[in-house]
This record gives structure tokens, C-alpha cells and sequence, in this order.
């Protein structure tokens, strides 16, 4: 009796979701963005509610990472490299009605890169020389060398062009030019867009579209299964996901992220410093269980700092393998029995799950660890900034970014000038073939110099109603763009 | 009463002052930069450089303090790091929420609590007597945020009565909002109820052994006459203290329940204000909060006044 | 006399987990440092009693450790509540109305205005997560407690006849409080003292949950329920073994709290007679 | 019209009445003496049908027709304040302290549905007006209100229905002796004038033999005897109705000693409280609680000091402990003025005994302890500890082999002796004595009373002895201090001042103490 009324009660509830939600749909997202300003925070969460339904840049990520056009219909770059002209679209307008035009290309790239600049991402365009408005629709960007990445540059979320007189108010009611607009923000629950009727190319299938905020995997799942929430692109749980995949109600999204989730070991202390202890850490990990036991099974393993799904990737998981035997052989050829080393884990479940994990697999070859659970904020300073430790773990989300090991003052702290070298190169390589090349040497390098221990590429685990389709699978950058979404009944 | 309320007055005054201090010295040593915090891993120093001088991080301690004290004394509680916005907005849209829940729970809490140890204490030693003392027992024990998980695992999830959490606004309409808080209420109402439940049986208890229950049995009071009568008005003392200490704690408290149901409330605000270093939102919030805790325990003093006589004039 | 039935009942459970707790750390079922992902996620069974975590660990051995955890976080931070209230509630009595009494009640005050699970969050904040630091913030926030409660014990103490004796055979305040306020108020504070350990360990608890408590891999009841809280939905006795652990002992230490008081209160004990 | 029959109580299997038989007649005062413990409050409240819980009662209590002992509660509650009114102890604490006189005066009426609110609040204020508190209005506080006050509010209660009989259980033993006297006064008047039945249960012989018509002696849960009044005290056929007599009107035996220089003076003593500020600003008021006292206590006299509750008594004593400072005057003992530098031995020369034999005493330390505290005042304790503790209490009459138990083993008389073996551990000149025997039942007083008698003439020690009883202060002094408001109105030879007092507030005192009338003493009287 209770059953047949539950069961009727759910139908009923999924009929009336049907009807009702033909043209809104509900995101969740675990974390909720600080602000809406793409350019003035390094926060995912600003990302993932305006890239692509709020702001545009002059090029975007499209969902397999590629670069596409975007406000910039194409451009050209001269002989030497260093001068891109961009062309933009016409009839491009704001949401509050103005024309989008290469003044507001000059004044977004200009405000970046200025000294006062508060861009989390400044180096995207440390290499502009000088910007340009040639006509209404032409823009001239000058660089001081060539940069065979600058459109990829361009496509960021810190990148997107805003207008002068509204940007002030982005961060609470952000202006764009993008298919959405935005609506309201209720601040520790939901931000609510809507379809932009205006927009210069094919109006968004949906309505409105609200960001639901739900950092607690528990509330997460039970919004889920209440139907409060149609989409989670990012599951905070993996070890529900096994839950949605038992159920016809909904589909599992499971793509991957630009997120290198690894051991990072600080390169310049003792006894750190010495590669062979790097090595012996390296082969005390067992990849696969860290990935069963904090991840549930989702994630990819990785043998060095590159994304699988790169057509560039070089599988070198084996030249870690795990082998407890050779890391002890390793530790005592080093001469560094009995070590004991402080592990500090910022927030994010990989992390904290993984840390553990690591800890008793380091044990197992002799290796003590003292964990110390930090904040974001903590762990900027003290790690990151202050580089006082000696092993963390983190996912680094950026997308294509072998670039740090070529950063001597990064927190693992690696200076290797071949290395350095060979990445000064890259970045002025526009050819192809060439820059697979180089690419590939980047990543033997590092993985034969045992930077850090490479654990795996954070799966991006989404669930879905399964009447909804165009989602992304994959993430090349952290965005939830809802251009393509719509219901399929 | 005016001489009592001045003097309430000026060491309230120096109480929320040297609060203050506390709290903006304890504030302003939490490691962690705000503005790196806010531009993240890949941000340039000269950027970080640029943020902090732009939100008035690199001015003096001293200067700060007062900025901010000064503020508060006129009602600008300055603007949020991460949020941007006024403190005092995001505060009073986060105290829409939390308010009324420490109210409901309260409410909740007293109803229940107050019936059930008037029954406990007038029928002590009776079963009804030992059922409900060992049935707050277990309320007290409980941990309220594992009270919460099996509620939502109970109500939202397998019965689907109410859902799991979240908070649409009151714009959506009053009875949905009351709807989603009644979960979170209840989870906060137990352990408090049954607190209150035990202190008023035990005080209707002490207040029964009184000289002057005998006097007005004597006068042709039945039992349960001198309990209502007599008995109940005296049994509130404690029973106020305790209600204003729970509303204190119910502001402030919530945060592990506003947590699990993700209620937009106070609590979480605080929370989030220190992962993300938003220290003015801290700072002005932690002190609001202290402030009222302040004014509920002159009010409850206040309220003792109308219970009893005794307390109306001065000391 | 009579022993009441519920300080039977609450002495059983708390000796019962105290028990558990020494006992882990001679033997535990299984080493709870050592993870054995392939048997994550087991039900209770012949190898593992109450089956296995996330990462392979038996529950059992966890809580047996995670009493450990959550019962010496308590007893220390009663031990500090105590160790600086009691004499800072003595000397606030024995000086009653004068401007130490004044300072050291408004104190008092001040310290109950502030939302004490905020301030947790604060200390943890600034000196970083561990079992330590939880220990400090409960322990803080048991030091009015224990003054209040030595201060109101000793006033009324202090009206007695015989501390006037004493003080007519020339006794200062120090001597009289510790010779006769202190061993006259033991009762109180022994009952306070089980009460404020219930109270802490709910508080570890909760300090943990939100991971503020006692840091991995040092398992504890509260970060036990934090970690299994998403399990709640697949494998549900991961989150109600330690919830239960948790309330049967707040719940023999209050029931132990309780009855002490009866024991102890001669009022109670007259009625009782 | 009220009859005990047979009537027997126990409470949890503890027998607390046995066989009581009483009749209380109409338009009479009875009186119910007995000494605590004796069962009088019960047979009251078992009358009433207030028992505790675990009482099993027998017997019959009759009222007209009915044996209250087995009508239904809701009967009770009829009778109770209705045909029945009650009055106790008390007075402080029987009136509901939130709710206003008026209104309790009327709820008696409200409550049996004798009138509407309107109605009752005037009955009320006629009620109170009879009970002599006309001036006062209805919407007081109890807490507004003096003993005395109060207790004529709880009368007020009590006789509002006009009940057949009123039972007042101790109605003037918390007060003070001129106020008792203005109480029995007003019983007497309304019992004459309403011709109802009172029942008055006091531990005080004195009280009954002026007030009632009728006497029942308790003990031990029994009637012992009983009788008219006159021939009752005139006979005393039963052993304990002799004891209990002589025990009240119990004179030591006693000697003046002869007296020599002084060794404590006092000199215009002046203590203040401070009290609290009359305006935000202003310093705090202060209220002068001892007002330039003088006297001078020689080597082996007997000092009384005498007055009502809140006089000044107990601050000047604690003034001559020199345990609180003194706002003016001085005070010498050994020639040394008093205060807190007053040097540990010559405090070691001036003791003290309190009150309240309970809570004289740490209930966590042995008794050897407890008497050797003093011992503190000498640069080195004695050798002989256990010797002297054991010296000291064999001289109040307590075996040595007590010393190692603790002080609830002992009854209120014991404990007062071992105060009093503390108060000798030193040796001291002078022992302040500040109602010692006060809370003490009259026949353990006696024995008290010959003890401190037979110390002072053996060790030739000087007492202040401070009561509110005349009668007792009487006995045991040489000297006599009356004290008033903070200040001496009367000093004088003990005997000079009780015959022939000169101040109109002794004589006053004097008069209010109850007597037995002296012709029915002759044959009851032995010394």
C-alpha cells in the first residue's frame, strides 16, 4: 500500500517535472561562485555559471578543447608571428543593448594587462605589445615575440570582452554578450539566466537555466533524486554515482577534465632534492587504488603533467610503476631510511581520500608522513606561496599548463634550464608536428626527472536527467555551457 | 528601571567593545591572503599586489580597526571581499533565512518541551514520568547533525514528504518556505527540547516542594489548580534563562544543520567567509552575532522582571 | 543505600566504551593504518564484525580507536575547563562583589556571548585543524562553565557557619577555599565534570564532521560520520554505527551525570530516604 | 466537631503517629505541643489530607459526618480553605512571591466559587483589613511585606471562608517576639469573634499557656497526655509533660564570677554597609547597621546583648571577631585594637559559637579536625593534638572516640557541644556565644545551658552571650544590652533591667514575651 502510493506519488512528480520544465532546467554545482566578474577572480565557479552563456571571448574552447571562433569570426596572423588581427562579428550587441565593438576589444585586453590589473590570469597576456581598434570590426594585437598559443590565450574565461560602463557592476549583475542574460542572484543558493532573445547566433532551446549552489554531496544526492535539481555536471560524491547509474532516470556523464591530479614533492629540500627518493615515491604508489579508493573508479592513471585525451599524450605510466621493492631499493641507495615527511592536503576530496591512501602506501616502504589538513587559503600561503612542505597533493585544472615545470620559482620548485629551454621554444613554435614533438619531449622529461608523482586525470563525473541532452562530456575548461541544452521530450 | 538600564547600558557598551577588539585581533591572524585566495593558483604577484592595495588590505592594523569599528557605528558594515556587496546586505538577506529558522526551532522546542516536563513533573515517578525522562535522554544524546541525516534519509528521501534541503525563497511563496524549513527546524528543535523539557520538570518540581504550594493546597487548590496557578509562573525562571541562551545558540549554532540541508543562512555565511578570507564578512558577523546574544540575555532579563516581581525595582 | 538504576545504566555504557577504548590500544581486530582497498565497502562478517569502510578499514577497530579520540579530546578539555575555572571561580567567590568578582564574571559573560562553534572555527582557523586545537576550543568554552558552577557552589558555601570559624581561627581566603569550599563543592564538579564530558564529546564530534576535529588518519566518531555521510544512501550502517556509538555514550555519561546528582544532592537523597 | 480517632501514620514503613486521639471544640483553641520530631505537623497536615507520598494512615478524622481520611480528593479540595483554613511556619516563604496579596486572598474565594473576581478582590481587601493590614493595597507583593505582614496575609487566606477550625502549625516561631505577640493576639481576637476552632501547634509552652483552652503534649508520635489547660500545667500527671515544663523555665545554676579588669572594649563602634547607588553617579548609600556602641566586658563576666532580628547583633559580633573592618570607634581586646592586624595569638584568646548546629561544622572532616581548626592561630600546632581535641571534648561532655567521626553522626545537641569544645581547643578568655542554644529543643537547651554555666565558673571564662530569648539571656548573664536599630537603649545588671526596665522598648520586649502565669509553676517547679 505504502509502495503503490510512492511509487504513484513519484510519477506524478515526474509527469508534472516533464511538463513543467520543458524550457528551464536546474544546474547544480557544488560550489558557489564568490562573484560573477570572469576577469577579477580565479574562482571555477564564476566560470562554470558565465563562460559561454554571459560572456564571450574573441575565440572559445568548443567541448572536445578545441579553439573556435567566438566574438572574433577569424583572424590572421603576420609572417613573424607577433601581430593577430581580428574580425569581429557585426551586430553584436550587450545585454544592455550597446553595440560590442573593437572598443570594447581595446579596453577588455588593455584593463587585463594593466599595471593595477587584478586578473587572476595576467600572464594569458603578459606578451601584448599594444591593442588596436583599426575599424568598428578589426582589432590588432601586437606581441613582443611570437606566440603560437595566444587564440588559445584568447579563449579563457579571464579573457572575455566586457564593456567599459558596465563592468564595474559584474560581479553582482554581470553584462555580457553571451546567449544568456543574466537574472538574479540569490547569494548562498541560486543564480537564474535567461535566454538572451537578442543573441547574434542561434537563441539558446532553453528559457531560463538556474544554477543551484549544493556543496554537501548528501544534499546533492537527495536534490537529485527529489528532481530539484536536472543536472549535476560535476558530482561532488563518486561514490553515489554508482546509485544513478542503477536508475533509468538518469544518465551518467562520465568525460574527462584538464585536471593532473598529482603528488607534488617540493623539488628543492632535502631530501627531496634527491631524485631517487622523487623515484622511490613514484613507484610506491599504486595509481589504481588511490583511483578505486578515493575516486570509486573514476579517473584516469597518468605517468606525467599532461591530459590523455591530448592527441600530444605519452603514456609513461610505466616508467612509475608501482613497485614497493625498487622504492625501498631506492630509499636505501638515497640513504634515506626511516624518512618522514609532512603531506598537506588542501580541501577537495581527491585530496583529502587520496592523502590517506598515499600515506599508507608510503608507509608501506618505510616512508612516515604527518598529514596536515589546510584550507584553500591556508594552503595558498603556506604551500603554494610560501613553499614550506614537502608533498601535496592537487589537481592542476588549467588546461595545457606543462608550462609551470618550466617555472623555477613554482611551489614543486623544479629548474631544469634544458627543460626551461625547450619551453621557450615551444611557445613560438606555431607548426604542428614540431610542437607534438617538443610537447612529447616535455613530458619525458619530467616524468624521467620524477618532478612529481603522477596519480591520475580527475574524471569529470556528471549525472544527468536522462531527458536532457547537448551537456558537455568533457570539460577543457571549467564552464557549463548551456548553448546547445534542451530537453528531449 | 531607568538607572538599572543605563547601568546594563554602559557595560554592555564595554563589553561589545572589548568583543570587538577580540574579534578583529583573532580575525586578523588567520593565516591566508585574501586576495591570492580570490585570483587563485596561476595569478601574477603584481595583480595580488594590486587586489590587496585595492581592498585597503595593506593599510595600517589600527587604521583598519577603527575603520571598521567606525563603520559598524554608523551602520556600514563595508563591502565584502569576495561578494563585493554590502556586508549589511548580504547579512540581512542570509538573517531571512536564519532568523526564522531559530525561531521555528525555538518555537517548536518550547511547544513540545514545555507540555511534556509539566506532564513529567506533575506526574513524577509515574510512567508517563520515566518514559519522557528517558526519551529526552536520548534527544540530548543525539547529535543534531546525525539527527539531520536520518531525517533527510527518512522524509526526503524514502518518504519524499519534504525536500532534501535548499531554501526557495520567501518570494516563492510563504508556505514553501516554512515547508523547507521544517526539516532543519526539527533537527535543531530535538536536542533542545530536550534540554528544556528536563529544566522545566525539574523546576515545576522544585517550585512544588514551595512553602506556598502547601499554602494554596490549603486554601482548596486541587493538584493540578496549585500546579497551573502557582507553580508554573514561579518554574518559568529557569525555564527563560534556558529559552534565551537556545535562541542565541540557534542564530549562531545552525551551521552544521544549515550545512546539511544547504540553507543560505548566517551560519554558512561565516563559513564560507573564513575558507575564503572574506574577513570583513567574519569580522561584522561574528560580532553581530555576539551582539545579539547580548541583547536576547538583557532581554531575558527583562523578561525575568515580568515573571517576577521581586526584580522590577533596581537591585 | 540504594544505587539509582540510571547510574547503573550510565556507569555500564561509559565504563563499556572507556572499556573498548583502553583495550584498542593493546589490540584492535584489525591495524587501522593499514588500508586494504580490495575490501572496501564490506558488510559485517565473520573477518570484519561490523564490516569495512570506504578504504578497506575495519569498523569495528575504528571505533574502538575513535572512542579513543573522542574520550581523551573530552577528558582534557574538561581537564582545562576545570583546571583554570574552578580556581578562577573560587577566587571570584571568595572575593564576592569586588572588582576581581566583577572581572571575572563579565569574563564569564563575555565568553558565553560568543557562538561557540563559530569560535572553534576561528581557532582551528588560525592555528590549523587537530585534534589539539579542538580540545582548546572545547576547552575554552568549559571554563565559564566550570566558574559559574564553582562560584554559585562556593557562595553558598561561603554563608556557612563554618567558615566563619574558620575564619575566626584566622584563616585567609586561600586556605578556606581550598580546605573547606573546595572539598564541599567536589560533588558538583564531579557531576558538572560528567556532564561537560558528554557535552565535549558531542562537540568533538561536530568539530570533527565539519573537519576541525582530530585529523586523519587518526580515526574519530565525528569525521567516521563526516566521511560516511554520502554513504548514507548506499551502505547506511557506515553512518549509523558511529551516530549510535555517539549517542550511547553522551547518553551513559548523562544518564552517570545524573545519577551522581541524585546520589549526591541531599535534598534528592532526602526525598529518596 | 473535629475528631482524631485512633489516628496513625506511617510514611515508607516508618511509624510517624500512633493512636492519636484528639477532639478539638468548637469556638476553643487547642494547643498541640511537642518537641520536633514529635509528630504535631503531621497530625496537622494528615488532617488537612496533605500528606507526602508514601503515607499509610489509619484511624478516623472526623468532620460532622464525614471521616476526612476516606472521602474522594475533589471532596478534599471543598473542604480544604473552605471548612478547614491553614496557616504555617514560614512566613517568608508561604505566599507565592509573583502574585499580588490581593489576589491570593481571593483565589481562596475564587477557587471555591464563593464569588466573581470583582466580587472576591473587595472581600479581600475586607479580609486583609480584619487581619489589620487595612492601610495596605491589594496590589502587593509579598516580598514587599515584613514577617509579620505576611503571616497576617497567610491569616487573611486562611479565615477568608470563615472556616470552622483553623490550624496554624508554629505560626509566630520564625518571628520575632514583640511581633509573635501582636499574631497571638490577633489569633485570639478572631477566634472570639468568628467562633471558629483553632488548632495551635507550637513547640513553646509559654505560647499555649496564654492562648489555649485545651492541651495535648506530643511525643514521639503519641499524646501523652492531655487536658484542660490550668490543670494541665497544674498537674503534669505524665513524666515528660514535668520534663518538657522544667526544661523551659530551666534556670544553671550559677554563680557571678567575681569580675576583674576589662579585656574588650568597645568604643563608639560604628559599622555601614554599603548599599546600592541612589542615582548612576552618586557614591553608594550606606546603611549603618551598629551605631556608636560602647561597653566594656571585664575578666569573667557574663555579657547578654539582646533585641529583635536585624537589631545590629550579628554585625557586632563579627565586628568583635574582627572578621569585617569597623567604619568608626575602636575596639580593644588584650589591649590591642581589633581588626586585621589583630596578631593570631590574642585571636586565639576570643572564640565563638554559632547558631545553627548544622552548618557550623565542614560534613567532610572528622571531628578531631573540626575542633583542632583553631589550633591555626598558634605559630606551631601542639604536640599533643589528639590529647588536647580529646581534653576539650570530654570537657563538654562528648567521649573521646568521637574524634574520628564525622559530624552527621552526631544530633543537634552533640554538635553544639563540640562547637563549643572548638571554641575551648585554645584556651580562650572570652567565648562569643551568638544565639548558641537558639535553634536547640528546650530540653537539650537546658542541658546546654548547664554546660556553658559550668565551663565558665570552671575555666573563668567571659561570654557575650547574644539571643533574641529574654528568658534564656536571663539566665546565664550578669550583665544585659539591649539593643535596637544599631544602637544600645538599655545596659544594666541582668536582674535590674528584667525587673525593672527602664526603657520603653525593653519594657516592651518584656511584655511581649509569653508566660506560664506564676501561680500555676508551684508545683511543677523544680530547679
Amino acid at each position: 500500500m505504502t509502495k503503490l502510493f510512492t511509487t504513484a506519488a513519484a510519477v506524478a512528480l515526474m509527469a508534472g517535472t516533464a511538463l513543467a520544465q520543458q524550457d528551464t532546467i536546474t544546474v547544480g554545482m557544488q560550489l558557489e561562485p564568490p562573484n560573477l566578474d570572469p576577469t577579477g577572480g580565479a574562482a571555477a565557479a564564476i566560470d562554470e555559471v558565465v563562460y559561454a552563456n554571459i560572456f564571450e571571448g574573441l575565440t572559445r574552447f568548443g567541448p572536445d578543447g578545441s579553439i573556435q571562433p567566438a566574438l572574433a569570426s577569424e583572424w590572421e596572423v603576420s609572417e613573424d608571428g607577433t601581430v593577430y588581427t581580428f574580425t569581429l562579428r557585426d551586430g553584436v550587441s550587450f545585454h544592455d543593448g550597446t553595440a560590442m565593438d573593437a572598443e570594447d576589444v581595446v579596453f577588455s585586453l588593455n584593463r587585463a594587462r594593466a599595471e593595477d590589473s587584478t586578473n587572476a590570469q595576467k600572464a594569458l597576456f603578459a606578451g601584448i605589445t599594444e591593442v588596436e581598434a583599426v575599424d568598428p570590426l578589426t582589432v590588432r594585437v601586437t606581441l613582443s615575440e611570437p606566440n603560437g598559443n595566444f587564440p588559445f590565450n584568447m579563449a579563457w574565461g579571464d579573457a572575455v570582452i566586457v564593456a567599459e560602463e558596465t563592468i564595474e557592476q559584474a560581479a553582482t549583475t554581470p553584462i555580457g554578450t553571451g546567449p544568456f542574460t543574466f537574472t538574479e542572484w540569490v547569494q548562498g543558493d541560486h543564480v537564474t539566466i535567461s535566454r538572451n532573445e537578442n543573441y547574434w547566433g542561434e537563441a539558446p532551446a532553453l528559457a531560463t537555466a538556474t544554477f543551484k549552489f549544493i556543496a554537501d554531496g548528501n544534499a546533492a544526492f537527495a536534490a537529485m533524486m527529489a528532481g530539484d535539481i536536472d543536472v549535476f555536471p560535476v558530482f561532488p560524491a563518486p561514490e553515489l554515482v554508482s546509485q544513478f547509474e542503477a536508475d533509468p532516470r538518469f544518465t551518467v556523464i562520465e568525460g574527462s577534465t584538464e585536471g593532473e591530479t598529482i603528488l607534488a614533492m617540493n623539488n628543492a629540500v632535502a631530501p627531496l632534492d634527491d631524485v631517487k627518493v622523487r623515484e622511490a615515491i613514484s613507484h610506491a604508489i599504486n595509481r589504481q587504488e588511490i583511483i578505486d579508493g578515493a575516486m570509486f573508479g573514476y579517473g584516469t592513471p597518468i605517468g606525467t603533467h599532461f591530459a590523455p585525451h591530448n592527441p600530444d599524450y605519452v603514456d609513461l605510466t610505466e616508467t612509475s610503476n608501482y613497485d614497493p621493492e625498487a622504492a625501498k631499493a631506492l630509499l636505501a641507495e638515497a640513504g634515506a631510511e626511516g624518512l618522514s615527511l609532512r603531506l598537506m592536503l588542501p580541501p577537495p576530496t581527491y585530496a583529502r581520500r587520496g592523502g590517506e591512501i598515499i600515506a599508507a602506501q608510503l608507509r608501506e616502504v618505510g616512508i612516515e608522513t604527518e598529514i596536515t589538513n589546510l584550507e584553500w587559503a591556508q594552503w595558498l600561503e603556506q604551500v603554494f606561496t610560501g613553499k614550506d612542505f614537502d608533498l601535496t597533493i592537487v589537481s592542476h585544472t588549467e588546461p595545457a599548463d606543462i608550462n609551470i615545470y618550466a617555472r623555477p620559482d613554482y611551489y614543486f620548485q623544479y629548474d631544469n634550464a634544458d627543460f626551461q629551454a625547450l619551453i621557450a621554444d615551444l611557445a613560438v613554435e606555431s607548426d604542428p608536428e614540431a610542437r607534438a614533438a617538443m610537447n612529447k619531449e616535455a613530458q619525458e622529461t619530467i616524468a624521467n626527472d620524477f618532478v612529481n608523482a603522477y596519480l591520475f586525470q580527475l574524471a569529470k563525473v556528471g549525472v544527468a536527467n536522462a531527458n536532457i541532452e547537448g551537456l558537455w562530456e568533457n570539460a577543457p575548461t571549467q564552464a557549463n555551457d548551456l548553448t546547445d541544452v534542451r530537453w528531449t521530450e | 528601571m531607568l538607572r538599572f538600564a543605563l547601568t546594563r547600558f554602559v557595560s554592555l557598551t564595554l563589553s561589545l567593545l572589548i568583543a570587538s577588539l577580540v574579534i578583529f585581533a583573532v580575525i586578523e591572524v588567520i593565516p591566508g591572503d585574501p586576495a591570492r585566495y580570490m585570483l587563485g593558483i596561476n595569478a601574477s604577484e603584481d595583480a595580488v599586489a594590486a587586489l590587496r592595495e585595492q581592498l585597503g588590505l595593506n593599510d595600517s592594523l589600527a587604521l583598519r580597526y577603527l575603520d571598521w569599528l567606525g563603520g559598524m557605528l554608523t551602520g556600514d558594515f563595508g563591502l565584502s571581499y569576495t561578494y563585493k556587496v554590502p556586508v549589511s546586505e548580504l547579512v540581512m538577506q542570509r538573517l531571512w533565512v536564519s532568523l526564522p529558522l531559530a525561531l521555528y526551532a525555538l518555537a517548536l522546542s518550547t511547544l513540545i518541551a514545555i507540555p511534556v516536563g509539566l506532564i513529567a513533573a506533575a506526574r513524577r515517578g509515574s510512567a508517563a514520568d520515566y518514559s519522557i525522562m528517558g526519551a529526552t535522554q536520548l534527544g540530548i544524546a543525539v547529535p543534531n547533525f546525525w539527527f539531520a541525516m536520518l531525517l533527510v534519509l527518512i522524509f526526503a528521501v524514502t518518504l519524499r514528504w519534504f525536500s532534501a534541503g535548499g531554501f526557495p525563497g520567501w518570494d516563492a511563496g510563504f508556505w514553501l518556505g516554512v515547508k523547507s524549513l521544517t526539516l532543519p527546524a526539527f533537527a535543531l528543535a530535538l536536542p533542545q527540547a530536550s534540554i528544556l523539557a528536563r529544566v522545566m520538570r525539574s523546576a515545576l518540581i522544585e517550585t512544588l516542594g514551595e512553602d506556598y504550594i502547601r499554602t494554596a493546597r490549603a486554601k482548596g487548590l486541587s493538584r493540578r489548580q496549585a500546579t497551573v496557578r502557582h507553580a508554573l509562573r514561579n518554574a518559568m525562571i529557569p525555564v527563560l534563562t534556558i529559552i534565551g541562551l537556545q535562541f542565541s545558540f540557534l542564530l549562531a549554532g545552525a551551521i552544521i544543520i544549515e550545512n546539511v540541508f544547504y540553507l543560505p543562512g548566517l551560519g554558512r555565511l561565516i563559513f564560507q567567509g573564513i575558507t575564503q578570507r572574506d574577513l570583513i564578512v567574519v569580522e561584522s558577523l561574528v560580532m553581530l552575532l555576539v551582539f545579539a546574544v547580548i541583547l536576547v540575555t538583557f532581554l531575558v532579563d527583562v523578561a525575568y522582571a515580568a515573571v517576577d516581581p521581586r526584580l522590577r525595582r533596581g537591585r | 543505600m540504594k544505587l539509582p538504576v540510571q547510574l547503573l545504566i550510565g556507569a555500564v555504557l561509559s565504563v563499556f566504551f572507556v572499556a573498548a577504548a583502553l583495550l584498542s590500544f593493546i589490540w584492535v581486530p584489525h591495524d587501522v593504518a593499514t588500508l586494504t582497498i580490495s575490501d572496501k565497502l564490506q558488510g559485517p562478517s565473520p573477518t570484519y564484525w561490523l564490516g569495512t569502510d570506504h578504504l578497506g578499514r575495519d569498523t569495528l577497530s575504528m571505533l574502538m580507536v575513535g572512542a579513543r579520540t573522542s574520550i581523551a579530546v573530552a577528558i582534557v578539555a574538561v581537564g582545562i575547563g576545570m583546571a583554570v575555572g574552578v580556581p578562577l571561580g573560587l577566587m571570584a567567590a571568595a572575593n564576592r562583589g569586588s572588582l576581581i568578582d566583577e572581572i571575572i564574571m563579565r569574563g564569564n559573560d563575555l565568553i558565553f556571548a560568543f557562538p561557540s562553534l563559530v569560535i572553534a572555527i576561528l581557532i582551528t582557523a588560525v592555528f590549523g585543524p587537530s585534534a589539539v586545537n579542538a580540545i582548546l576550543a572545547i576547552g575554552i568554552f568549559n571554563i565559564p562553565v566550570f566558574a559559574r558552577v564553582t562560584r554559585g557552589g562556593a557562595l553558598s558555601i561561603w554563608t556557612l557557619d563554618y567558615i566563619l570559624a574558620a575564619r575566626v581561627a584566622g584563616k585567609g581566603r586561600v586556605r578556606i577555599s581550598v580546605e573547606h569550599i573546595l572539598p564541599n563543592i567536589l560533588n558538583l564538579l564531579i557531576v558538572q565534570g560528567t556532564i561537560q564530558f558528554s557535552l565535549g564529546i558531542l562537540a568533538e564530534a561536530a568539530l570533527s564532521y565539519v573537519g576541525l576535529g582530530a585529523q586523519p588518519p587518526t580515526p574519530s566518531w565525528g569525521r567516521m560520520l563526516a566521511e560516511a555521510q554520502t554513504m548514507i544512501f548506499t551502505d547506511a550502517r557506515l553512518a549509523i554505527l558511529p551516530g549510535l556509538a555517539i549517542v550511547a555514550m553522551v547518553l551513559g555519561l548523562n544518564l552517570m551525570g545524573d545519577g551522581l546528582r541524585d546520589l549526591t544532592d541531599p535534598r534528592v537523597r532526602r526525598a529518596r530516604a | 466537631m473535629i475528631g482524631l480517632e485512633s489516628l496513625s501514620l506511617s510514611i515508607h514503613g516508618t511509624p510517624i503517629l500512633r493512636d492519636i486521639d484528639l477532639s478539638i471544640a468548637p469556638g476553643k483553641v487547642t494547643g498541640l505541643v511537642g518537641e520536633s520530631g514529635s509528630g504535631k505537623s503531621m497530625t496537622a497536615l494528615a488532617i488537612m489530607g496533605l500528606l507526602p507520598n508514601g503515607s499509610d494512615v489509619s484511624g478516623a478524622v472526623r468532620l460532622g459526618d464525614e471521616n476526612l481520611l476516606n472521602v474522594s480528593e475533589r471532596r478534599l479540595c471543598d473542604i480544604r480553605g473552605n471548612r478547614i483554613g491553614m496557616i504555617f511556619q514560614e512566613p517568608m516563604t508561604a505566599l507565592n512571591p509573583v502574585k499580588t496579596i490581593g489576589d491570593q486572598v481571593a483565589e481562596t474565594l475564587l477557587i471555591h466559587g464563593r464569588a466573581e473576581r470583582r466580587e472576591a478582590r473587595r472581600i479581600a481587601g475586607e479580609k486583609l483589613a480584619r487581619v489589620g493590614l487595612g492601610h495596605m493595597p491589594l496590589t502587593r507583593f509579598p516580598h514587599e511585606l515584613s514577617g509579620g505582614q505576611r503571616q497576617r496575609v497567610a491569616i487573611a487566606m486562611a479565615i477568608a471562608l470563615h472556616p470552622e477550625l483553623l490550624i496554624a502549625d508554629e505560626p509566630t516561631t520564625a518571628l520575632d517576639v514583640t511581633t509573635q505577640a501582636q499574631i497571638l493576639d490577633l489569633l485570639n481576637e478572631i477566634v472570639d469573634e468568628e467562633g471558629m476552632s483553632l488548632l495551635l501547634i507550637t513547640h513553646d509552652l509559654a505560647v499555649v499557656a496564654g492562648m489555649a483552652d485545651h492541651v495535648a503534649v506530643m511525643k514521639e508520635g503519641e499524646i501523652v497526655e492531655q487536658d484542660a489547660t490550668e490543670p494541665l500545667f497544674r498537674n503534669m500527671n505524665h513524666p515528660y509533660t514535668k520534663a518538657l515544663f522544667a526544661a523551659s523555665s530551666h534556670q544553671p545554676d550559677r554563680k557571678p564570677l567575681p569580675v576583674t579588669d576589662a579585656i574588650l572594649t568597645a568604643d563608639a563602634v560604628v559599622r555601614d554597609y554599603p548599599t546600592a547607588r541612589p542615582s548612576l553617579f552618586a557614591p553608594p548609600g550606606r546603611f549603618r547597621a551598629v551605631n556608636e556602641v560602647s561597653f566594656t566586658l571585664g575578666k569573667g563576666e557574663s555579657l547578654g546583648l539582646v533585641g529583635e532580628s536585624g537589631c545590629g547583633k550579628s554585625t557586632l559580633t563579627r565586628a568583635i571577631l574582627g572578621l569585617d573592618p569597623i567604619q568608626g570607634g575602636r575596639i580593644t581586646a588584650f589591649e590591642r585594637e581589633v581588626g586585621p592586624d589583630f596578631p593570631n595569638a590574642l585571636r586565639a584568646g576570643i572564640q565563638v559559637v554559632f547558631q545553627d548546629p548544622y552548618g557550623s561544622f565542614n560534613p567532610r572532616w572528622t571531628v578531631e579536625r573540626l575542633v583542632s581548626e583553631p589550633f591555626h592561630l598558634m605559630p606551631s600546632p601542639p604536640k599533643d593534638r589528639r590529647a588536647r581535641v580529646a581534653e576539650a571534648l570530654t570537657d563538654v561532655g562528648i567521649d573521646p572516640s568521637a574524634m574520628d567521626r564525622y559530624i552527621h553522626e552526631f544530633s543537634g545537641g552533640q554538635r553544639q557541644r563540640i562547637a563549643i569544645a572548638r571554641a575551648l581547643i585554645t584556651k580562650p578568655d572570652l567565648i562569643v556565644l551568638d544565639e548558641a542554644v537558639s535553634a536547640l529543643d528546650v530540653s537539650v537547651r537546658a542541658q546546654v545551658l548547664d554546660l556553658i554555666a559550668r565551663l565558665q565558673a570552671e575555666h573563668g571564662l567571659s561570654y557575650i552571650f547574644i539571643s533574641h530569648d529574654l528568658s534564656v539571656v536571663r539566665s546565664i548573664t550578669d550583665r544585659v544590652m539591649v539593643m535596637r536599630a544599631g544602637e544600645i537603649v538599655e545596659e544594666g545588671v541582668t536582674e535590674t533591667v528584667f525587673t525593672d526596665p527602664q526603657h520603653d522598648y525593653t519594657r516592651t520586649l518584656i511584655a511581649a514575651t509569653p508566660r506560664i502565669p506564676d501561680d500555676w509553676q508551684e508545683d511543677g517547679q523544680h530547679a
